[in-house]
Protein backbone atom coordinates (compact mmCIF):
# COMPACT_ATOMS: atom_id res chain seq x y z
CA UNK A 1 0.00 0.00 0.00
CA UNK A 2 1.16 3.46 -0.77
CA UNK A 3 1.33 6.27 1.55
CA UNK A 4 0.30 9.96 1.20
CA UNK A 5 3.08 11.98 2.44
CA UNK A 6 2.71 15.38 4.61
CA UNK A 7 4.62 18.22 4.92
CA UNK A 8 5.15 20.49 7.26
CA UNK A 9 5.16 24.13 6.94
CA UNK A 10 5.62 26.32 10.08
CA UNK A 11 2.02 25.20 11.78
CA UNK A 12 0.50 23.56 8.67
CA UNK A 13 0.28 20.26 7.54
CA UNK A 14 0.55 19.98 3.40
CA UNK A 15 -0.72 16.96 2.13
CA UNK A 16 -1.18 16.90 -1.71
CA UNK A 17 -2.73 13.58 -3.34
CA UNK A 18 -0.71 12.84 -6.02
CA UNK A 19 -2.10 8.72 -6.57
CA UNK A 20 -4.91 7.16 -6.86
CA UNK A 21 -6.56 6.81 -3.67
CA UNK A 22 -6.75 3.32 -2.74
CA UNK A 23 -9.32 2.85 0.08
CA UNK A 24 -6.44 1.78 2.51
CA UNK A 25 -4.34 4.40 2.03
CA UNK A 26 -7.05 6.80 2.65
CA UNK A 27 -7.68 5.31 6.16
CA UNK A 28 -3.95 5.15 6.52
CA UNK A 29 -3.81 8.76 5.88
CA UNK A 30 -6.20 10.09 8.52
CA UNK A 31 -4.37 8.17 11.12
CA UNK A 32 -1.19 9.35 10.22
CA UNK A 33 -2.87 12.90 9.94
CA UNK A 34 -4.05 12.56 13.25
CA UNK A 35 -0.85 11.71 14.75
CA UNK A 36 1.13 14.84 13.01
CA UNK A 37 -1.37 17.47 14.43
CA UNK A 38 -1.26 15.92 17.64
CA UNK A 39 2.62 15.30 17.21
CA UNK A 40 3.28 18.43 15.96
CA UNK A 41 1.06 21.24 17.32
CA UNK A 42 -0.19 21.87 13.99
CA UNK A 43 -3.10 24.65 13.69
CA UNK A 44 -4.19 24.25 9.78
CA UNK A 45 -4.29 21.22 7.53
CA UNK A 46 -4.60 21.65 3.93
CA UNK A 47 -5.30 18.99 1.75
CA UNK A 48 -4.45 19.91 -2.06
CA UNK A 49 -6.33 17.64 -4.48
CA UNK A 50 -5.25 19.35 -7.60
CA UNK A 51 -4.31 16.19 -8.81
CA UNK A 52 -7.60 14.29 -7.83
CA UNK A 53 -9.23 12.85 -11.00
CA UNK A 54 -12.38 11.76 -8.86
CA UNK A 55 -14.09 11.94 -5.17
CA UNK A 56 -16.44 9.16 -4.33
CA UNK A 57 -18.39 9.24 -1.58
CA UNK A 58 -15.55 6.87 0.42
CA UNK A 59 -12.50 10.13 -0.33
CA UNK A 60 -15.72 12.63 0.24
CA UNK A 61 -16.31 10.89 3.48
CA UNK A 62 -12.10 11.36 4.63
CA UNK A 63 -12.27 14.92 3.75
CA UNK A 64 -15.29 15.37 6.30
CA UNK A 65 -13.37 13.10 8.56
CA UNK A 66 -10.32 14.87 8.26
CA UNK A 67 -11.83 18.57 8.38
CA UNK A 68 -14.01 16.67 12.38
CA UNK A 69 -11.53 14.89 13.38
CA UNK A 70 -8.48 18.26 13.00
CA UNK A 71 -11.24 20.52 14.69
CA UNK A 72 -10.97 18.48 17.75
CA UNK A 73 -7.79 18.81 17.76
CA UNK A 74 -7.48 22.22 17.02
CA UNK A 75 -6.94 22.41 13.91
CA UNK A 76 -8.33 23.70 11.37
CA UNK A 77 -8.37 21.75 7.38
CA UNK A 78 -8.92 23.48 4.21
CA UNK A 79 -9.46 21.58 0.91
CA UNK A 80 -8.17 23.75 -2.12
CA UNK A 81 -7.88 22.73 -6.05
CA UNK A 82 -10.86 20.91 -6.49
CA UNK A 83 -11.59 20.38 -10.25
CA UNK A 84 -14.76 21.71 -11.60
CA UNK A 85 -15.62 18.19 -12.44
CA UNK A 86 -15.24 16.89 -9.42
CA UNK A 87 -17.28 19.87 -7.92
CA UNK A 88 -20.45 19.07 -10.13
CA UNK A 89 -19.81 14.92 -9.78
CA UNK A 90 -20.10 15.52 -5.93
CA UNK A 91 -23.26 17.47 -5.68
CA UNK A 92 -24.72 14.63 -8.06
CA UNK A 93 -23.52 12.39 -5.89
CA UNK A 94 -25.37 13.56 -3.14
CA UNK A 95 -22.20 14.75 -0.56
CA UNK A 96 -22.41 18.74 0.22
CA UNK A 97 -18.93 18.31 2.16
CA UNK A 98 -21.22 20.32 5.37
CA UNK A 99 -18.11 21.01 7.10
CA UNK A 100 -15.36 20.98 4.72
CA UNK A 101 -13.88 24.60 4.15
CA UNK A 102 -12.25 24.99 0.63
CA UNK A 103 -10.72 27.75 -1.45
CA UNK A 104 -9.03 27.81 -4.91
CA UNK A 105 -5.68 26.84 -4.95
CA UNK A 106 -2.55 26.06 -1.93
CA UNK A 107 -2.13 30.22 -2.22
CA UNK A 108 -5.33 31.06 -1.06
CA UNK A 109 -6.02 27.89 1.25
CA UNK A 110 -2.71 28.51 3.02
CA UNK A 111 -3.92 32.56 3.75
CA UNK A 112 -6.71 31.42 5.22
CA UNK A 113 -5.05 29.63 7.64
CA UNK A 114 -2.87 32.67 8.06
CA UNK A 115 -5.56 34.64 8.94
CA UNK A 116 -6.67 32.42 11.33
CA UNK A 117 -3.25 31.74 13.02
CA UNK A 118 -2.29 35.34 13.62
CA UNK A 119 -5.53 35.48 15.59
CA UNK A 120 -4.59 34.08 19.60
CA UNK B 1 -15.45 -5.34 -23.83
CA UNK B 2 -13.04 -5.91 -21.00
CA UNK B 3 -13.43 -7.97 -17.97
CA UNK B 4 -11.46 -8.60 -14.72
CA UNK B 5 -11.76 -9.86 -11.43
CA UNK B 6 -12.26 -7.37 -8.29
CA UNK B 7 -10.85 -9.31 -5.41
CA UNK B 8 -9.03 -6.36 -3.45
CA UNK B 9 -9.27 -2.65 -3.07
CA UNK B 10 -6.47 -2.58 -6.20
CA UNK B 11 -9.15 -3.76 -8.36
CA UNK B 12 -11.06 -0.68 -7.79
CA UNK B 13 -8.96 1.55 -8.25
CA UNK B 14 -7.85 -0.61 -11.45
CA UNK B 15 -11.39 -0.55 -12.06
CA UNK B 16 -11.85 3.33 -12.48
CA UNK B 17 -8.61 3.76 -14.85
CA UNK B 18 -10.19 1.27 -17.08
CA UNK B 19 -13.54 3.22 -17.11
CA UNK B 20 -11.71 6.48 -17.76
CA UNK B 21 -9.98 4.92 -21.22
CA UNK B 22 -13.28 3.63 -22.25
CA UNK B 23 -14.85 6.88 -21.40
CA UNK B 24 -12.24 9.12 -23.05
CA UNK B 25 -12.62 6.60 -26.47
CA UNK B 26 -16.27 7.04 -26.04
CA UNK B 27 -15.70 11.21 -26.79
CA UNK B 28 -16.98 11.84 -23.05
CA UNK B 29 -16.61 15.69 -21.98
CA UNK B 30 -14.60 16.00 -18.86
CA UNK B 31 -17.42 15.77 -16.40
CA UNK B 32 -18.86 12.70 -18.39
CA UNK B 33 -16.05 11.02 -17.94
CA UNK B 34 -15.89 12.25 -14.04
CA UNK B 35 -19.26 11.19 -13.24
CA UNK B 36 -18.85 6.82 -15.06
CA UNK B 37 -15.78 6.78 -13.59
CA UNK B 38 -17.18 7.89 -9.76
CA UNK B 39 -19.83 5.70 -10.67
CA UNK B 40 -17.68 3.04 -11.25
CA UNK B 41 -15.72 3.51 -8.26
CA UNK B 42 -18.87 3.12 -5.86
CA UNK B 43 -20.03 0.07 -7.18
CA UNK B 44 -16.96 -1.46 -7.43
CA UNK B 45 -16.47 -0.78 -3.87
CA UNK B 46 -19.86 -2.01 -3.16
CA UNK B 47 -19.11 -5.22 -5.26
CA UNK B 48 -15.83 -6.05 -2.74
CA UNK B 49 -17.22 -4.96 0.07
CA UNK B 50 -20.80 -6.49 0.63
CA UNK B 51 -20.76 -8.80 -2.71
CA UNK B 52 -17.30 -10.35 -1.47
CA UNK B 53 -15.82 -9.64 -4.37
CA UNK B 54 -16.52 -10.43 -8.17
CA UNK B 55 -16.28 -9.35 -11.86
CA UNK B 56 -16.44 -6.03 -13.82
CA UNK B 57 -17.03 -5.90 -17.19
CA UNK B 58 -16.17 -2.32 -19.06
CA UNK B 59 -17.63 -2.42 -22.78
CA UNK B 60 -17.55 0.80 -25.24
CA UNK B 61 -21.53 1.18 -26.43
CA UNK B 62 -23.09 2.53 -29.32
CA UNK B 63 -27.22 3.22 -29.51
CA UNK B 64 -29.26 3.10 -32.60
CA UNK B 65 -28.60 6.85 -33.39
CA UNK B 66 -24.59 6.28 -33.42
CA UNK B 67 -24.13 7.96 -29.77
CA UNK B 68 -21.45 6.43 -28.30
CA UNK B 69 -20.96 5.49 -24.53
CA UNK B 70 -19.36 3.46 -21.85
CA UNK B 71 -21.21 0.58 -20.16
CA UNK B 72 -20.04 -0.93 -17.15
CA UNK B 73 -21.39 -4.34 -14.85
CA UNK B 74 -20.24 -5.13 -11.77
CA UNK B 75 -21.79 -8.98 -10.96
CA UNK B 76 -20.67 -11.10 -7.80
CA UNK B 77 -22.30 -13.78 -5.94
CA UNK B 78 -22.66 -12.43 -2.67
CA UNK B 79 -25.86 -12.63 -0.16
CA UNK B 80 -27.70 -10.50 -2.48
CA UNK B 81 -29.80 -7.43 -1.47
CA UNK B 82 -33.15 -8.24 0.50
CA UNK B 83 -34.63 -4.92 0.61
CA UNK B 84 -33.80 -3.10 -2.66
CA UNK B 85 -36.03 -0.31 -2.10
CA UNK B 86 -34.25 1.04 0.92
CA UNK B 87 -30.73 -0.10 -0.35
CA UNK B 88 -31.25 2.41 -2.81
CA UNK B 89 -32.18 5.21 -0.95
CA UNK B 90 -30.20 8.37 -0.06
CA UNK B 91 -28.29 7.70 2.92
CA UNK B 92 -29.21 4.48 3.88
CA UNK B 93 -26.35 1.80 4.84
CA UNK B 94 -26.57 -1.85 5.90
CA UNK B 95 -22.85 -1.48 6.66
CA UNK B 96 -20.56 1.94 7.71
CA UNK B 97 -21.01 3.63 4.83
CA UNK B 98 -22.40 6.73 3.78
CA UNK B 99 -25.29 4.75 1.38
CA UNK B 100 -24.65 6.97 -1.62
CA UNK B 101 -23.27 4.41 -3.56
CA UNK B 102 -26.51 3.21 -5.68
CA UNK B 103 -28.66 5.72 -5.20
CA UNK B 104 -25.83 8.54 -6.26
CA UNK B 105 -24.30 6.26 -8.92
CA UNK B 106 -27.94 5.88 -10.29
CA UNK B 107 -27.75 9.80 -10.47
CA UNK B 108 -24.33 9.90 -12.12
CA UNK B 109 -25.72 7.68 -15.14
CA UNK B 110 -28.25 7.65 -17.56
CA UNK B 111 -29.24 3.36 -17.33
CA UNK B 112 -29.45 2.08 -14.46
CA UNK B 113 -30.15 -1.41 -13.59
CA UNK B 114 -29.74 -3.68 -11.11
CA UNK B 115 -30.58 -7.44 -10.84
CA UNK B 116 -30.45 -9.29 -7.57
CA UNK B 117 -31.53 -12.57 -5.31
CA UNK B 118 -31.06 -13.28 -2.00
CA UNK B 119 -28.27 -15.85 -1.38
CA UNK B 120 -27.42 -16.30 -5.39
CA UNK B 121 -26.08 -12.74 -5.90
CA UNK B 122 -25.54 -8.91 -7.27
CA UNK B 123 -25.56 -7.62 -10.99
CA UNK B 124 -25.41 -3.82 -11.63
CA UNK B 125 -25.16 -2.37 -14.92
CA UNK B 126 -25.37 0.81 -15.82
CA UNK B 127 -24.59 2.92 -19.54
CA UNK B 128 -23.85 6.94 -19.74
CA UNK B 129 -23.39 8.28 -23.48
CA UNK B 130 -21.65 10.77 -24.30
CA UNK B 131 -23.26 13.59 -25.37
CA UNK C 1 -16.86 5.64 43.53
CA UNK C 2 -14.36 7.22 42.57
CA UNK C 3 -14.41 11.21 42.42
CA UNK C 4 -12.41 12.86 39.71
CA UNK C 5 -10.66 15.94 41.76
CA UNK C 6 -10.86 19.87 41.04
CA UNK C 7 -8.20 21.51 41.36
CA UNK C 8 -8.28 25.71 41.53
CA UNK C 9 -5.17 27.66 39.68
CA UNK C 10 -6.39 31.54 40.19
CA UNK C 11 -9.34 32.18 38.30
CA UNK C 12 -9.45 28.47 36.48
CA UNK C 13 -10.59 25.41 37.89
CA UNK C 14 -8.38 22.36 36.57
CA UNK C 15 -9.48 18.78 35.85
CA UNK C 16 -7.31 16.40 35.33
CA UNK C 17 -9.03 12.75 34.32
CA UNK C 18 -6.61 10.14 35.39
CA UNK C 19 -9.36 6.87 35.96
CA UNK C 20 -11.17 4.62 33.69
CA UNK C 21 -14.64 6.94 34.00
CA UNK C 22 -17.36 4.90 35.58
CA UNK C 23 -20.55 6.52 34.43
CA UNK C 24 -21.28 7.78 37.72
CA UNK C 25 -18.68 9.11 38.23
CA UNK C 26 -19.04 10.84 34.94
CA UNK C 27 -22.25 12.64 36.32
CA UNK C 28 -21.10 13.19 39.90
CA UNK C 29 -17.95 15.41 37.93
CA UNK C 30 -20.48 17.55 36.22
CA UNK C 31 -22.17 18.68 39.25
CA UNK C 32 -18.76 19.01 41.35
CA UNK C 33 -17.76 21.39 38.72
CA UNK C 34 -21.30 23.88 38.53
CA UNK C 35 -20.83 24.11 42.46
CA UNK C 36 -17.27 24.82 42.51
CA UNK C 37 -17.70 27.36 39.20
CA UNK C 38 -20.11 29.32 41.54
CA UNK C 39 -18.21 28.79 44.48
CA UNK C 40 -15.11 30.42 43.36
CA UNK C 41 -16.51 32.90 40.90
CA UNK C 42 -14.09 30.29 38.40
CA UNK C 43 -13.86 31.85 34.88
CA UNK C 44 -12.53 28.97 33.28
CA UNK C 45 -12.18 25.38 33.63
CA UNK C 46 -9.49 23.17 31.54
CA UNK C 47 -10.16 19.39 31.19
CA UNK C 48 -7.40 17.34 30.81
CA UNK C 49 -7.97 14.14 28.82
CA UNK C 50 -4.32 13.35 28.28
CA UNK C 51 -4.97 9.96 30.32
CA UNK C 52 -8.22 9.29 28.83
CA UNK C 53 -8.18 6.36 26.52
CA UNK C 54 -11.66 6.18 24.70
CA UNK C 55 -14.50 9.05 25.09
CA UNK C 56 -18.21 6.86 24.10
CA UNK C 57 -21.17 8.88 23.76
CA UNK C 58 -21.58 9.12 27.48
CA UNK C 59 -18.10 10.85 27.79
CA UNK C 60 -18.89 13.02 25.01
CA UNK C 61 -21.94 14.49 25.86
CA UNK C 62 -20.18 15.13 29.58
CA UNK C 63 -17.51 17.34 27.66
CA UNK C 64 -20.68 18.99 25.63
CA UNK C 65 -22.87 19.35 28.63
CA UNK C 66 -19.74 20.96 31.18
CA UNK C 67 -19.05 23.13 28.23
CA UNK C 68 -22.51 24.59 28.04
CA UNK C 69 -23.32 24.81 31.59
CA UNK C 70 -19.82 26.71 32.62
CA UNK C 71 -20.81 28.95 29.48
CA UNK C 72 -24.04 29.27 31.43
CA UNK C 73 -22.25 30.55 34.46
CA UNK C 74 -19.91 32.55 32.85
CA UNK C 75 -16.83 30.41 32.32
CA UNK C 76 -15.00 29.00 29.28
CA UNK C 77 -14.33 25.79 28.89
CA UNK C 78 -11.37 24.23 27.14
CA UNK C 79 -10.51 20.14 26.82
CA UNK C 80 -6.92 19.44 26.30
CA UNK C 81 -4.72 16.78 25.37
CA UNK C 82 -7.39 14.34 23.18
CA UNK C 83 -5.68 11.57 21.63
CA UNK C 84 -5.61 11.38 17.77
CA UNK C 85 -6.97 7.55 17.84
CA UNK C 86 -10.07 9.33 20.18
CA UNK C 87 -10.60 12.57 17.72
CA UNK C 88 -11.14 9.72 15.05
CA UNK C 89 -13.15 7.24 16.87
CA UNK C 90 -15.44 10.06 18.44
CA UNK C 91 -15.91 11.69 14.76
CA UNK C 92 -16.96 8.12 13.44
CA UNK C 93 -19.10 7.66 16.31
CA UNK C 94 -20.98 10.50 15.00
CA UNK C 95 -19.79 13.29 17.66
CA UNK C 96 -18.56 16.37 16.82
CA UNK C 97 -18.31 18.22 19.91
CA UNK C 98 -19.33 21.33 18.47
CA UNK C 99 -19.66 23.70 21.41
CA UNK C 100 -16.55 22.34 22.75
CA UNK C 101 -13.19 23.97 22.48
CA UNK C 102 -10.01 22.15 22.37
CA UNK C 103 -6.47 22.79 22.90
CA UNK C 104 -3.23 20.45 22.42
CA UNK C 105 -2.22 20.25 26.26
CA UNK C 106 -2.44 21.85 29.20
CA UNK C 107 0.06 24.93 28.59
CA UNK C 108 -2.19 26.03 25.06
CA UNK C 109 -5.39 25.32 26.96
CA UNK C 110 -4.46 27.75 30.04
CA UNK C 111 -2.90 30.36 27.64
CA UNK C 112 -6.12 30.25 25.50
CA UNK C 113 -8.22 31.05 28.78
CA UNK C 114 -5.57 33.92 29.93
CA UNK C 115 -6.70 35.34 26.58
CA UNK C 116 -10.16 35.35 27.12
CA UNK C 117 -9.69 36.44 30.51
CA UNK C 118 -7.48 39.39 29.76
CA UNK C 119 -10.37 40.61 27.83
CA UNK C 120 -12.42 42.85 30.57
CA UNK D 1 -13.61 -16.29 25.28
CA UNK D 2 -14.01 -14.49 28.38
CA UNK D 3 -17.64 -14.18 29.82
CA UNK D 4 -19.01 -11.80 32.12
CA UNK D 5 -21.81 -10.49 33.48
CA UNK D 6 -22.80 -6.83 33.17
CA UNK D 7 -24.73 -5.69 35.80
CA UNK D 8 -23.41 -2.20 36.98
CA UNK D 9 -21.99 0.02 35.55
CA UNK D 10 -18.51 -1.26 36.75
CA UNK D 11 -18.82 -3.71 34.75
CA UNK D 12 -18.77 -1.59 31.75
CA UNK D 13 -15.27 -0.34 32.83
CA UNK D 14 -14.39 -4.00 32.92
CA UNK D 15 -15.76 -4.43 29.64
CA UNK D 16 -13.60 -1.63 28.22
CA UNK D 17 -10.46 -3.37 29.81
CA UNK D 18 -10.89 -6.79 28.90
CA UNK D 19 -11.80 -6.13 25.07
CA UNK D 20 -8.60 -3.70 24.87
CA UNK D 21 -6.41 -6.47 25.60
CA UNK D 22 -8.13 -8.67 23.62
CA UNK D 23 -7.29 -6.20 20.91
CA UNK D 24 -3.66 -5.72 21.57
CA UNK D 25 -3.86 -9.51 21.82
CA UNK D 26 -5.21 -9.60 18.12
CA UNK D 27 -2.15 -7.33 16.72
CA UNK D 28 -4.44 -4.23 16.37
CA UNK D 29 -3.44 -0.71 15.58
CA UNK D 30 -3.91 2.03 18.29
CA UNK D 31 -6.57 3.36 16.50
CA UNK D 32 -8.50 -0.19 15.65
CA UNK D 33 -8.17 -1.00 19.70
CA UNK D 34 -9.59 2.85 21.03
CA UNK D 35 -12.77 2.07 18.23
CA UNK D 36 -13.28 -1.71 19.37
CA UNK D 37 -13.70 -0.25 22.67
CA UNK D 38 -15.53 2.14 22.31
CA UNK D 39 -18.20 0.23 20.71
CA UNK D 40 -17.83 -2.30 23.37
CA UNK D 41 -18.57 0.90 26.11
CA UNK D 42 -21.53 2.10 23.86
CA UNK D 43 -22.91 -1.88 23.76
CA UNK D 44 -21.99 -2.84 27.21
CA UNK D 45 -23.96 0.37 28.50
CA UNK D 46 -27.03 -0.19 26.33
CA UNK D 47 -27.09 -3.71 27.83
CA UNK D 48 -26.94 -2.13 31.34
CA UNK D 49 -29.06 0.48 30.94
CA UNK D 50 -31.97 -0.62 28.31
CA UNK D 51 -31.36 -4.71 28.09
CA UNK D 52 -31.64 -4.36 32.38
CA UNK D 53 -28.41 -6.51 32.18
CA UNK D 54 -27.38 -9.39 30.94
CA UNK D 55 -23.72 -10.88 29.73
CA UNK D 56 -20.67 -10.11 27.64
CA UNK D 57 -18.51 -12.32 25.94
CA UNK D 58 -14.77 -11.18 24.72
CA UNK D 59 -13.26 -13.70 22.38
CA UNK D 60 -10.36 -13.47 19.79
CA UNK D 61 -10.89 -14.83 16.40
CA UNK D 62 -9.76 -15.90 13.41
CA UNK D 63 -10.81 -15.91 9.80
CA UNK D 64 -10.15 -18.22 6.82
CA UNK D 65 -7.24 -15.53 5.44
CA UNK D 66 -5.76 -16.07 8.71
CA UNK D 67 -6.50 -12.11 10.13
CA UNK D 68 -6.92 -11.33 13.59
CA UNK D 69 -9.72 -9.95 15.56
CA UNK D 70 -12.06 -9.72 18.48
CA UNK D 71 -15.59 -10.16 18.66
CA UNK D 72 -17.71 -9.10 21.29
CA UNK D 73 -21.12 -10.26 22.23
CA UNK D 74 -23.33 -8.71 24.50
CA UNK D 75 -27.12 -10.23 25.47
CA UNK D 76 -29.65 -9.53 27.77
CA UNK D 77 -33.49 -10.88 28.35
CA UNK D 78 -34.47 -7.07 28.37
CA UNK D 79 -37.51 -5.58 26.65
CA UNK D 80 -36.28 -5.80 23.21
CA UNK D 81 -35.97 -3.31 20.27
CA UNK D 82 -39.92 -3.35 19.00
CA UNK D 83 -38.11 -0.83 15.99
CA UNK D 84 -34.82 -1.81 14.95
CA UNK D 85 -34.82 0.66 11.86
CA UNK D 86 -35.29 3.57 13.96
CA UNK D 87 -33.16 2.08 16.82
CA UNK D 88 -30.18 2.13 14.79
CA UNK D 89 -30.90 5.88 13.37
CA UNK D 90 -27.90 7.95 14.09
CA UNK D 91 -29.75 10.31 17.17
CA UNK D 92 -32.32 8.14 17.80
CA UNK D 93 -33.19 7.68 21.33
CA UNK D 94 -35.77 5.86 23.49
CA UNK D 95 -34.24 7.03 27.04
CA UNK D 96 -31.55 10.53 27.29
CA UNK D 97 -28.66 9.34 25.50
CA UNK D 98 -27.24 10.89 22.27
CA UNK D 99 -28.79 8.43 20.06
CA UNK D 100 -25.35 6.88 18.85
CA UNK D 101 -24.83 4.03 20.57
CA UNK D 102 -26.27 1.67 17.97
CA UNK D 103 -25.50 3.53 15.02
CA UNK D 104 -21.67 4.39 15.96
CA UNK D 105 -20.93 1.33 17.11
CA UNK D 106 -21.79 -0.48 13.70
CA UNK D 107 -19.33 2.92 12.04
CA UNK D 108 -16.80 1.25 14.41
CA UNK D 109 -16.53 -2.39 13.66
CA UNK D 110 -16.25 -4.57 10.65
CA UNK D 111 -19.65 -7.09 11.32
CA UNK D 112 -22.08 -6.25 13.17
CA UNK D 113 -25.32 -8.31 14.04
CA UNK D 114 -28.07 -7.32 15.91
CA UNK D 115 -30.81 -9.84 16.97
CA UNK D 116 -33.70 -8.87 19.05
CA UNK D 117 -37.17 -9.84 19.90
CA UNK D 118 -39.65 -7.80 21.96
CA UNK D 119 -40.46 -9.68 25.41
CA UNK D 120 -37.61 -11.92 25.12
CA UNK D 121 -34.19 -9.95 24.75
CA UNK D 122 -31.19 -8.52 22.77
CA UNK D 123 -27.96 -10.16 21.27
CA UNK D 124 -25.74 -7.97 19.52
CA UNK D 125 -22.49 -9.30 18.20
CA UNK D 126 -19.48 -7.08 16.53
CA UNK D 127 -16.43 -8.19 15.19
CA UNK D 128 -13.50 -5.93 14.17
CA UNK D 129 -10.18 -7.44 12.78
CA UNK D 130 -6.84 -6.36 12.32
CA UNK D 131 -5.78 -4.74 9.23
N1 LIG E 1 -23.11 -5.97 -4.36
C1 LIG E 1 -23.88 -5.93 -3.24
N2 LIG E 1 -24.20 -7.08 -2.59
C2 LIG E 1 -24.95 -7.04 -1.46
N3 LIG E 1 -25.45 -5.91 -0.92
C3 LIG E 1 -25.18 -4.74 -1.53
C4 LIG E 1 -24.40 -4.69 -2.71
N4 LIG E 1 -24.31 -3.38 -3.10
C5 LIG E 1 -25.01 -2.67 -2.18
N5 LIG E 1 -25.55 -3.49 -1.24
C6 LIG E 1 -26.40 -3.09 -0.11
O1 LIG E 1 -26.98 -1.83 -0.38
C7 LIG E 1 -26.65 -0.90 0.66
C8 LIG E 1 -26.54 0.50 0.13
O2 LIG E 1 -25.45 0.59 -0.74
P1 LIG E 1 -24.82 2.00 -1.08
O3 LIG E 1 -25.93 2.92 -1.49
O4 LIG E 1 -23.73 1.79 -2.06
O5 LIG E 1 -24.26 2.54 0.29
P2 LIG E 1 -22.97 2.11 1.14
O6 LIG E 1 -22.01 1.49 0.17
O7 LIG E 1 -22.48 3.40 1.71
O8 LIG E 1 -23.45 1.16 2.18
C9 LIG E 1 -25.36 -1.43 1.23
O9 LIG E 1 -25.17 -0.96 2.54
C10 LIG E 1 -25.59 -2.93 1.17
O10 LIG E 1 -26.41 -3.38 2.22
N1 LIG F 1 -30.04 -3.98 24.77
C1 LIG F 1 -31.12 -3.25 24.46
N2 LIG F 1 -32.36 -3.62 24.89
C2 LIG F 1 -33.45 -2.87 24.58
N3 LIG F 1 -33.41 -1.74 23.85
C3 LIG F 1 -32.21 -1.33 23.40
C4 LIG F 1 -31.00 -2.04 23.67
N4 LIG F 1 -29.99 -1.39 23.06
C5 LIG F 1 -30.53 -0.31 22.45
N5 LIG F 1 -31.86 -0.27 22.64
C6 LIG F 1 -32.80 0.74 22.11
O1 LIG F 1 -32.21 1.37 20.99
C7 LIG F 1 -32.18 2.79 21.21
C8 LIG F 1 -30.99 3.40 20.52
O2 LIG F 1 -29.80 2.94 21.16
P1 LIG F 1 -28.45 3.76 20.99
O3 LIG F 1 -28.24 4.01 19.53
O4 LIG F 1 -27.39 3.03 21.71
O5 LIG F 1 -28.75 5.16 21.65
P2 LIG F 1 -28.83 5.57 23.20
O6 LIG F 1 -28.07 4.54 23.96
O7 LIG F 1 -28.21 6.91 23.22
O8 LIG F 1 -30.29 5.57 23.52
C9 LIG F 1 -32.18 2.96 22.70
O9 LIG F 1 -32.63 4.24 23.07
C10 LIG F 1 -33.12 1.82 23.12
O10 LIG F 1 -34.46 2.20 22.93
Amino acid sequence: MERVPILKLGEVLLVSIQIDLQDQTVLALQEDLADRIVAHGARGVVIDITAVEIVDSFIGRMLSTIASMSRLLDAETVVVGMRPAVAITLVELGLSLGGVRTALDLEKGLQLLAGRLAKP
Amino acid sequence: MEEFPIVSSDDVVRVRQRCRTAAIAAGMSLVEQTKVVTAASELARNTLVYGGGGTAQISQVTNASGRNGVRIMFSDSGPGIPDLDLALRDGWTSGSGLGLGLSGSRRLVDEFDLWTEVGTGTRVTATKWAR
